[in-house]
Parts: C-alpha cells; structure tokens; sequence
C-alpha cells in the first residue's frame, strides 16, 4: 500500500516512473515566500554559471596551450575590464541591443500578416511557402552586398539584413502554430458567424500563440544573429560600432581574450532576454490554459 | 425558415455511406429529437446542418444566417473564461459592447454556473464545461439551434432544470431547435417531434409527433419511451447479425 | 544612391562633402595619419569640403561600399581594385594614388629553412586572388613546387591561430599579421615579398575614387591627392612618431588594436609612397593568368585604371588614354 | 436561403467569412486525376518563379545601374554555365549538401535526448534552459576561433560549427513541442502504469511531433547557416570547396552574377530540402490527426 | 486490496474547498457508485484514487499497483488507431508482444467496435471513443477500476449492452471498481453499493447498500431510483438558496 498524506514538500519523492501533474500550491504567497522563491528562480542559472567558469578555469590551468590561445577566466576580466573601462564595449552592446531589438520588432509586425496571408490564401502557400523555408537557408551575408548597393552604408543596411534574416523563421513559426490549432476552432468561428478577420484576431492568434512565442523565439535568435553579420560590413563613420565588429576585431587581432570576452556578453544578453522577455512570456501563455512548461512548476 | 433534405447522402473519403438518402423537412418553430444508435451519424448531419461539411449527394436547404451550433464536445476556447467564451460568442453575433458583459451574466446564470464565472475551462469539471458550451451556443440568438447531446453529461436535477429553461426560450423565441440525445425519455419531453436513424447506413427508420397532450400524461409517455427503445434495439439487434 | 556611369556625369565644382573609406590596419598608415595629424581635413577644407570616414574590415564590402556610392574614394588592396574594374568592364574606380609599398611576407613554422621544407604542407594565403593569394602561387610555381604545397585561405587572425597551432606550414600574410607571427610565435621570415619584384616595390594599398565623383568633382579628388601625398611624406618623415600615430587612430576606430611592438616592426618593413606603382600591375595580371587563377585575364583591360594626372580638368577622367 | 449542392469542384467559391474545414474526397485517385494533382502542386511554386525572374529581368532592364552591379537573368545564367562547365559547382554544391545534411543528422541525435533531459529535469532546465536559448543567439562566427584552435583546418571544424548552431535550436524546437502537449497525456500515461522512458517514447515523443518538425526545421536552417559561415572561415587544403566559399570568392572578386547565382543556389537546396522533406513530413503528421495545414488542402 | 479514505480534504490553489473530510472504505471486490450534482468533486475524488492528484488534507490509502482508470473526457492518442490505442495499453501493463493483438481485438469486439478497429480518434463518433477508452481502460487489469461516466454519451441499447458486459467482467475477476455517473438507474442497476455527494464542499450525504434481491425487484429499484434523485434535488435546492 502507498499512502499520500499531505506533505507539501517532498519534491525529489516522486517515485521512478511516476508522471504526476504537478500538484498545485494551497499558501498564500508571502514575503518570505516570495523571496525564497526568487531565489529558487535565480539559484539554478547561477549555479551553472559558477559550475561552468569553474571547469573553464581549471582547463586553462590545466591545459597545456599557450594563455593567449586558450585565456582563462582571469584574462577575460582584464580585457573586460580594459573595454569596459575605455567604454567601447556597453556603448558596442548598447548600439546592437538596440538594433537587434528595434529590428526584431519591425520583423515582427511585417511577418505577423504575412504569415496569416500565407495560412488563409492556400495558392499563395503553394507558391510562396517552400520560398520562404528557403530565405530562411540563406546565409545572411549573402544579402549584405545587395543591401550596400541599395541602401549604402547606413543603418538601413543593417535593418535590411536583419529583417531579411527574421522575417522567414517568424513567418514559419506562425504558420506552425496556426497549423496545430484543433480543426474543431476553426467549426467553432464558422459557427459562432465569425468573419474571417474576426476569426484572425479572436480565435485563431490566440490559439496559436504557444507555438507562435517558440517561432518568436528562433525569430529573434535568427535576428540577432544577422545583426552580427551585418554588423562585420563596416565599422565608424555612419554606422555605430557594434558588438558585432568588436567580435571581428578581436578575431582579426587574433586577441581569444576579447573574442571569448564577447562570446560571453552575447551569451548574457541572449540569456537575460530569455529570462526576461520569452520564459515568462512562454510560462504565462501556458499556464492560462493548464499546461506548464515542465521543468519550470517552481 | 425550414431546413430541407432532399435526397442527402454522406460518406466520408471512400469510407461506407453514412448517411443514405435522408429526405426530411422541418418547418420554422419546430423542436426535433434525433435519435439513433452511436455511431449511426447523428453529429455528421448537424455537421451538414450547420454547413461545417459538404453532402456527398443531394441537397441541404438552411436559414441564410446559419445555425447556433452545440457540439457534442464542449470546445471552449482554453484562453477564456467562462464569461469569456460567452461573451465571445455575443460579440461575434454582433451584440454591442455594453450589453454583452450583463447578457452573458445572465446566461451563465441560467446554467447555474454564476459561482465559476471567472474559471478556465481547465479549471472546470466536465458537466460545468458543457453548461458554459450551451450558454455559448444560447448566446448565438439564431433562428435555428443544432444540440448535440447537450446535457450527457450534467446530473439528473440539473438537467430537469435545463429542460425547463430550454423549453421556455423555445417558446418565447419561436426558434427551430433539432437536437440530439441518447435518452429517449428526455427526447419525448421536450421535442415536438422524434426522427429514429438506423445506422450503416443512417436512414430515418421510424418518426412520431409528440403534442402537449400526449407529453402530460406520464403513462402514454412512459408507454412510447419503452417503443422507441425497443424500435432502436431491434434495429441494433438486426445489425449486429448482419455484421457478424 | 544609385550609381550612374561616368559618362552620364557632368563636372558640378568642389563637392560638399567626401566620403573616404580606409581600414583601421597599419598598411593603411596614410590613411591613419591624415586623419589623426588633420591633414585630409584641412586640405579638403579649403574648397569646403567636409570629410566624413569610415572604417572597412574587408575589402570586398569597401568596393560594395564604393560602387553603391556610399563612399567615394577608399584605400584599398590592389586586387580588389583590379577585380572590381575588370568585373565592371572599366567603369567602376580609378587608382588616383599609391599609398603604401611592401609589407608582405611568406613566414613559415619556426625551423623552416627553405621552401623544400614545405612540402606536403599547407600555406594559407588570405583570400582567393587576393595579391598575396596570386604572389604565393607564382612563387611556388616559379620554385617548382607548386605540386607539393596546398594553399588554402584563412584572413588575417584566423591565419594566425592556424600558425599557432601547427595546423599550417606557412602562410603569406601582410602586415601587421606578418609581424605578429615573427613576433610572437616565432615565425621564420622565408620571403619578403619585395625581393619578387624588380626594383623591390609593389602597391600594398592605393587610393581609389569612384569613376562617378571623379567626374562630378576632379577638384575634390585633386585635393585628395593631395592630402594624401602630403601624409604620405608626414609618414616617411617621421617614423618615431608613426607608431603612436597609428595605435591612436586604429584604437579611436575599433578599440583595441596590438602590442606596439608589433606594430613598429610591421611599420619598418613598408615604405610609403604617392606612386602607384603602375608597372607592376601588369605583371601581377600576368601572374594571375599565368598560375590560372584569372585564367582570362589581358593587360590590356587594365587601360584606364590607374590615373594620377591630377589635378587635371578632364571630365572624361584617365590619365592612360 | 443558401443551397450546398453536390459540387465537389468549386474551390473559390467560398463565401466571405465561411471558414469551412476542407471537405473530404470522395473519389478514389485515378491516374488522370494524379498527374492533374501532381501538377496542381506544382504548378503554385513555378509561376511564382516564373514571375519572380520576368520581374527580375524587367528591373535589370529598367535600372540605370551598371551591369556588373545589378545582374540581370541572363548575366547570372553566363555565370552558371561557366562554373558548371568547370565542375566548381556541382561539386561545391554536393559538398556542401552532404556536409549539411550529415551536420544536421548529428545534430538531431544528440539534440534530442538532451531536450527531453531537459524537458523531464525540472533544475537541469531552470539551470541550462535559458542558456540554450542564449546559445542559439550566438552567431556562428564566434565559435570560428576556439574551433579551429581544437580542431585546426579539419571537416571538424566545420561540423563543430554546424552542431554549435543546430543544436540548441533544435533543443528548444523539441522543448516547445513537448510544453504544449496537453497535460491529460501526462495522466494517461500514469495511469497506464508508463515507466518514463516508456511515457517518452510512446506519448511524450509522438505527441510533441508536429512541434518537433517545425523545430527541425528551424534547426536545419540553423545547421546551414552555420554551414555557410563555417565556409567562409577557411577554404582549400584538406578542405573541399563548400557554396560558401564560392560565395566569399564572388565577393572577393566582385562578381555579383557569381554572388547571385549561389544565392539561387542556395535557395534552390532549400526549396528541394523542404518540398521534399519538411513539407511532406509535416503534412503527413498533421493529416493523421485530423488536423491541415491550411494553404495544403490540395 | 482496500481503497481508504480518512478525513481526506481537496481544493484548488487556494479556491474554495472542494471535497471535505471523506472518510469511507471501499472492500477489495465492491462495486460502488458515486452520484453528485455536476460540479461536486467526483472526477476530482477519482484523481485522487489515481495518484493523479494530492489530497490537500488527510490520507488516501490504494493498491499499491495503481489504478485503471477511465477518464471523463476519452483522451485518446490522436496519432493511433483504436486497436493501437487499446495495444498501448496492453503494452503499458506487461501484456507480452505477441498476445497484444488479439487481446485488442477481443476488447474491441467487446465493446462493439469490430468494424472500426483501424479508425483514428477524429474519424470517429463521440460514443466510438467513449467505448475504445472504456476497451483501454479493461486492458489494463488492476485490481481496482475507476470510471469516470463511462456510458455518458452511448446509447440505450449500446449502454444496456456493456452494463452486461461490465458485471459479468467485475464477478469473474473480482476487481473493485468505483464509478461516477448521473444516471440513478444505472448506479442501482451496477453497483453494489451507492454514496451520493453533497457539493459546495463535497461531503458524503447518502450511502445505500444494494443487494441482487433488490436489484431483481423492479419495483423497489424504481422507488429507490426516486428517494435519491429526491435526495439529490433536496441537497441541491438548499444550495441554490445559499447561493442566491
Ligand atoms: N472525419 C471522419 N472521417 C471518417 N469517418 C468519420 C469521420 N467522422 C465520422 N466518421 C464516421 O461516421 C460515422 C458517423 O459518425 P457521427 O459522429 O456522425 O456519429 P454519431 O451518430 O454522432 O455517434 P455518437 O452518438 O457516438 O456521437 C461513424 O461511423 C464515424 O466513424
Ligand atoms: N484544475 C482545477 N483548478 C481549479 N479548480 C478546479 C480544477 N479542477 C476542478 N476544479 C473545481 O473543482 C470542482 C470539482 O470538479 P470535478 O471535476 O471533480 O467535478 P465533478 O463532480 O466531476 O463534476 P461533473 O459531474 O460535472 O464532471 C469544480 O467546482 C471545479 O470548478
Ligand atoms: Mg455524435
Ligand atoms: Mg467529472
């Protein structure tokens, strides 16, 4: 016999093998409540952080290569300290920050109707949907020369390559989601008398909005990274320095401490992002209509 | 405006026929039972009644402004409160901002869920969702509402109580109500008239026109309830001979 | 913008503002000291003309950059410039300058005595038909040995990691690539590309304007020559101070550049110098003919490219005609 | 009053605002009818072809640019024959398919098991998660340096980058996909008495399906991206020419017929990839549950 | 194996409280009934019995091997066939590969779906997936059987049918099954013995014992049948009061 008494607290007790809905949470949320569970929130990434420079710094002690080729974590901090002090780098990040986001959001309100147009007129799928599978193949230096000789060196340039880059993988992250909507909606708006916009905004958007974040979220990734394509064009003059050609610079220096240093902010960028912006945004959606993203119930 | 079948064949894919020949006229204002084995195609011909699916042959004639629809699964949007879905429906029948927040309190009221106003479907136990299905599909205020089994899964009492509210708008409104439901006593209480369906394939096998009279005296009731059940088990009966 | 030919263009006086694109490296010292000491500046100032920079980090996106008209004239590596007016048939650029000479080397690992030891490895140039690219296949080719050597292609800090790590024998790199490797990783100087040449120049960068500006403004671009000559002379004139000239104007346009000493050997090894050097393209066509990289090539469509009659009041432009 | 009579053939008729799931088939598929349906499918995709080159051709008419910096059709067709006749096509092309699709095979079999890791270890996602995402953020291009530091001028090197790329999108792909399946499957899996591998494999899995191509499909244009970047790095020895590398040569000698002509390349590789691949693979899943992608009812 | 329940109390985050110290025994081999207004916390109680949910208070007691359970809604795997979603099942409690597929069948014929063996879930009807859940949960052959309004949406003949069926499973096996339904008649016609639900908090208010005697008088069936639908009409009406 197994018994369950009520014991709120005994997380690691699930037995093997045992796929239980989360249970839900009976206390009123307090102060000390609300900071212990801050701290649960924070302690894992932070945890893995320290785990993570950890093992780097007992491989650069441990490895034979030379410090330049292989800088351990001391070295990134001198370096940072070095861009960080002369103020290239949080103005470099501050520049890409607001390009990659400014752009995200433009790529988002010109793909949303796209992708709908895409879901609604079957002809026009068939003809233009493996096109757009495609553009998202496409490497995004490979519009840069196009983007010059149309828009110069201006920031247009930049937001062409980003957009051209994110506007495919939002598109097919929409249509994604719109195609694992239930067909019993679609009955549904038919019925209720919905026309077809109202049927766009009411039912099939919000519908689709869990699979529609995921597709955000490779959007973004795909925006950011084209950012950083774009941003090896040109350095100075009309175009801000961005993180981007700092990375190239320290690659053309062949100068690993700035490169490993810039891996690292980027990675703290898409990893605040993420905490900030598509986790809670993805834990919400999903918890309004009873789902929960599994390793985060905490 | 009544709804028209002339000749209506259903089959889905190269599957058998479903529904074979179903030639059938209801007229405005009218309150029909469909009855029929599971399975038979009861919920394909509200299907076809509510314009979500093509006859394979023949002919379907409905009101221009097509049906309120209840379906047999409550399908209420998960994002949505009760509330919510109520008043989504309001909406898109075009009801003005103002007055659907107190329509659709009325409605949920009527189906007694005024307590789980605010409850996500997922918070809501599965006789609580129907309720809030048919308060949706109340809301549409077309002329003709199609119910699939719209109370198998609610509790003896509230479903008394349904009926008599179900009853009260049909009266009131005048509108054409074709519903479906496996409880024959429950068909002879409320509708005008009953269509049996044999199935593979659906026909109409038998028809009886239920008045007031008849309805208020419990023995003749009781007597046509046990002659419907037994008009549906020998069609069963016959079928599951010829099927094995 | 939309880039017209020349031909269209008519002469509109002084321009308002120059667009000049350079790289942040020590080839393009010139460069780097008219700006630092306000030479450019000062000189285009005299007709009005505002000087705007930008910084290029390769030179395919400088002659995208060029030919959309978001620059005007650059400093740039010969073979962009040669690649670009024979792709665009003679209409896109003209040499208006030299800028710098030699400055390129074939280093190899520590220990490499003579191209023998090369065989069976890999020698890294930095791009395909780049000059260094069509200078290392000629001299295998003139060595023999253009059978036992692969040549791959790594730029300039990628080169550097592949050197370091074993995974290349060699590699003909520019400055300041060249001197890192010698400094820093112990690299062996097996040529300097300046013995392959007659008089021991070749152009490592030139300053090229667009056909187009140079035909709306020969004022401006006679004004550029100018300044160019007069930093190219500051240069030559003051080596002592070049170093921190350089460091300054490569920090203020990237942030981070190399150890000094590092610079001040790569800026030892060139030679600045306002001539372009124009008998040696030619030969470097020919060389790229020869090794098969541009197997079509004829010294003839080079007719036109270099031009340094300035000033000059010929609208048609080109001092070869 | 509205008539629905037995006409299985009047595709355009459908009245505004009707969202009418796609009515069934009756008739069984003759051969008539295939050769009709396969050119149907056809048919969309190439007159959008068609029509995207006549304009292309009519703009490099019309514009006042230079040749060599506005190809038109007939320029980048020259080129073609040239780099076909020569073989550096075909074989740069091959190589380049071969590298991608083996990246991306590798890429899927070590994804997948650490998505459902971190899709079933609550703190192993509360740790890594947002990482994962930040990583799908980082352009390939920074990993260019430390591969090659490890791995030297290898194919090594490329596929690290490829997996680099591929990897953590594919993961979240997989992530989204397993957060959206409703949480009853979770209960009946219990119920049923599934060890977790057993609930893995046999609900968990399929269930996430239809979220899991759309993800792999995002993560095959991670991996040729990746590709494409990794190509530019360093090319010839050990290293066979890759599209990539045409690419940069096309810049490098500005040649932008040659820059276009990859460029259709590149984008030819993807439409294949996905008509052949993705489109139907998708279609198929959603098809058994009784769900169509909207624009594919043909 | 018996089922315990000691002061057992369930609610929702912190909504009101759903079911209030249950304290009841269900002996290995008893078939019981639970009746309660819709809403009341039936599914939830079964939750509780699977593992599925914890109670908030007190303790349940179950075999440790779990339960069969057959849940309110079908929750078929929408990827697999009615056979296939039958064989999972078959799979999932040990049953040996090549005994699967005629096990399915026998299952399947059992519950009378013999020519829809190869159907997915949305190729078939309402009451087809009800009885492919119900073949899924017999698969499963634990000692205790929960079913969540197993014959809601079957019809009569259909349901008559598999009450047969389900008895004459229940008396060879000797399984303990606990089942939910709004239908009286067929608590009294299954169960051996009946606890009917208050709701709003959910306590037991009513436990009737029903013995084959009783069962074989129509009569006394039918009167019984009418005291705890009185029963349940009085719990209810005090509510609608409070309410109000
Ligand atoms: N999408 C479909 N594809 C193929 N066959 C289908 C489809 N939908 C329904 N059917 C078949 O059509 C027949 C009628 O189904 P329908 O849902 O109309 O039955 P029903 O009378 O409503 O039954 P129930 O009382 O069980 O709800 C069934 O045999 C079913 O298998
Ligand atoms: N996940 C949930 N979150 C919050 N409240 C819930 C949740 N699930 C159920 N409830 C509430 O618990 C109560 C009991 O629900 P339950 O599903 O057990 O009722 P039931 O007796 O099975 O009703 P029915 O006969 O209608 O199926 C209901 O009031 C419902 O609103
Ligand atoms: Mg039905
Ligand atoms: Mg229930």
């Amino acid at each position: 016999m197994s018994t369950l008494i009520n014991e709120r607290s005994h997380a690691g007790q699930e037995p093997d093998g045992v796929i239980v809905p989360p249970a839900r949470d009976a206390a009123q949320p307090t102060r000390g409540r609300r900071l212990r569970r801050a701290w649960a929130k924070a302690a894992p990434p932070l945890a893995a952080v320290v785990v993570l420079v950890s093992l780097w710094q007992i491989a650069s002690w441990a490895s034979p290569m030379r410090d330049d080729l292989f800088p351990g974590p001391g070295d990134v901090l001198a370096t940072a300290g070095r861009v960080v002090g002369d103020g290239s780098l949080p103005s470099a990040a501050a520049t890409s920050l607001w390009r990659g986001l400014s752009g995200f959001v433009i790529a988002l309100v010109i793909a949303t109707p796209l992708a709908l147009a895409l879901a609604h007129v079957s002809w026009l799928r068939r003809a233009v949907g493996p096109l757009v599978s495609a553009l998202q193949v496409l490497p995004s230096v490979a519009w840069v020369p196009a983007a010059i000789i149309v828009f110069g060196l201006t920031d247009a340039t930049i937001y062409a390559v980003i957009l051209l880059g994110a506007i495919p993988s939002i598109i097919n992250g929409l249509l994604a989601g719109i195609d694992m909507i239930p067909s019993q909606y679609r009955a549904l708006s038919h019925v209720l008398g919905a026309r077809r916009i109202q049927h766009i905004m009411l039912v099939e958007l919000p519908a689709a909005l869990p699979g529609y974040v995921s597709g955000l979220r490779q959007g973004w990734a795909f925006s950011w990274r084209s950012l950083m394509a774009a941003e090896l064009i040109a350095v100075g003059g009309s175009l801000g320095l961005g993180v981007g050609s700092l990375l190239q610079r320290g690659r053309d220096l062949a100068d690993l401490g700035l490169v490993a240093l810039i891996i690292l902010v980027i990675l703290a960028i898409g990893i605040v992002v993420e905490l900030l912006v598509f986790a809670p945004w993805e834990r919400r959606l999903l918890a309004g209509r009873g789902l929960s993203p599994m390793g985060a119930n905490a | 405006m009544s709804v028209e079948l002339s000749e209506t064949t259903l089959r889905y894919g190269d599957g058998p026929i479903v529904l074979d020949g179903l030639t059938e006229s209801i007229r405005p204002g009218e309150f029909v039972a469909l009855l029929g084995a599971s399975g038979c195609g009861k919920s394909s011909l509200l299907n076809m009644l509510a314009g979500l699916l093509e006859p394979t042959g023949g002919s379907i004639d409905v009101p221009d402004d097509g049906a309120a629809f209840m379906f047999q699964d409550p399908t209420l949007l998960p994002w949505l409160s009760a509330q919510g879905n109520v008043e989504l429906a309001l909406r898109l029948a075009g009801v003005p901002r103002a007055e659907r927040s107190v329509r659709a309190r009325e409605l949920i009221d009527l189906v007694q869920l005024g307590h789980a106003r605010e409850k996500k479907p997922h918070e809501m136990s599965g006789g609580m969702r129907q309720r809030v299905a048919l308060a949706r599909a109340l809301a549409q205020q077309r002329r003709l509402l199609l119910m699939d089994e719209p109370f198998a899964a609610l509790d003896a009492i509230t479903r008394d109580m349904l009926h008599e509210e179900l009853r009260a708008i049909w009266q009131r409104t005048g509108m054409t109500i074709v519903f479906v439901t496996h409880n024959v006593r429950e068909a002879i209480r409320l509708a005008g008239r009953i269509l049996v369906l044999s199935s593979h394939p659906g026909r109409v096998i038998d028809t009886r026109t239920i008045t007031d009279d008849f309805r208020a005296d419990p023995a003749r009731a009781a007597a046509l309830a046990a002659e419907l059940t037994d008009v549906l088990r020998k069609e069963q009966f016959k079928h599951e001979h010829l099927d094995q | 913008p939309s880039p017209r030919t020349a031909a269209q263009a008519t002469e509109l006086g002084p321009a308002a503002e120059l667009k000049l694109g350079y790289f942040a490296t020590v080839t393009h010292a010139p460069a780097l000291v008219g700006l630092e000491e306000g030479i450019l500046a000062e000189e285009l100032d005299r007709d009005g003309t505002r000087l705007q920079s930008q910084v290029f980090t390769a030179g395919p996106s400088a002659m995208e950059a060029l030919n959309a008209g978001a620059i005007d004239a650059a400093y740039m590596g010969p073979s962009p410039a040669i690649s670009s007016y024979l792709g665009s048939a003679g209409k896109s650029i003209r040499v208006v300058s030299g800028a710098t000479s030699g400055g390129a080397y074939l280093i190899a690992q520590p220990g490499t005595e003579s191209v023998a030891d090369l065989a069976g490895g890999e020698l890294a140039t930095p791009q395909f038909a780049g000059t260094q690219d069509i200078a290392a296949r000629d001299y295998l080719r003139e060595q023999g040995a253009d059978d036992d050597v692969a040549i791959s292609h790594a730029a300039a800090g990628t080169a550097v990691q592949l050197f370091s790590r074993g995974a290349i024998a060699a590699t003909w790199q520019p400055e300041p690539w060249a001197s890192l490797l010698v400094e820093e990783y112990g690299g062996e100087v097996l040529v300097d590309e300046r013995e392959l040449w007659a008089d021991g120049s070749f152009p490592t960068s030139v300053l090229v304007v667009s056909q187009q500006f140079a035909a709306e403004h020969p004022e401006t671009v006679a004004r550029l020559v100018e300044a160019n000559k007069r930093s190219v002379e500051w240069a030559s004139a003051h080596p002592e101070e070049l170093v921190g000239v350089a460091d300054a104007a490569i920090r203020r346009a990237t942030g981070e550049n190399l150890y000094d000493a590092v610079l001040s050997r790569a800026l030892e090894g060139l030679t600045f110098t306002a001539d372009p050097l124009a008998g040696t393209y030619p030969v470097l066509l020919e060389r790229a003919r020869a090794t098969g990289v541009i197997p079509g090539a004829a010294a003839a469509d080079l007719d036109g490219l270099i031009d340094t009659d300035w000033p000059n009041n010929d609208t048609e432009g080109g001092g070869s005609r």
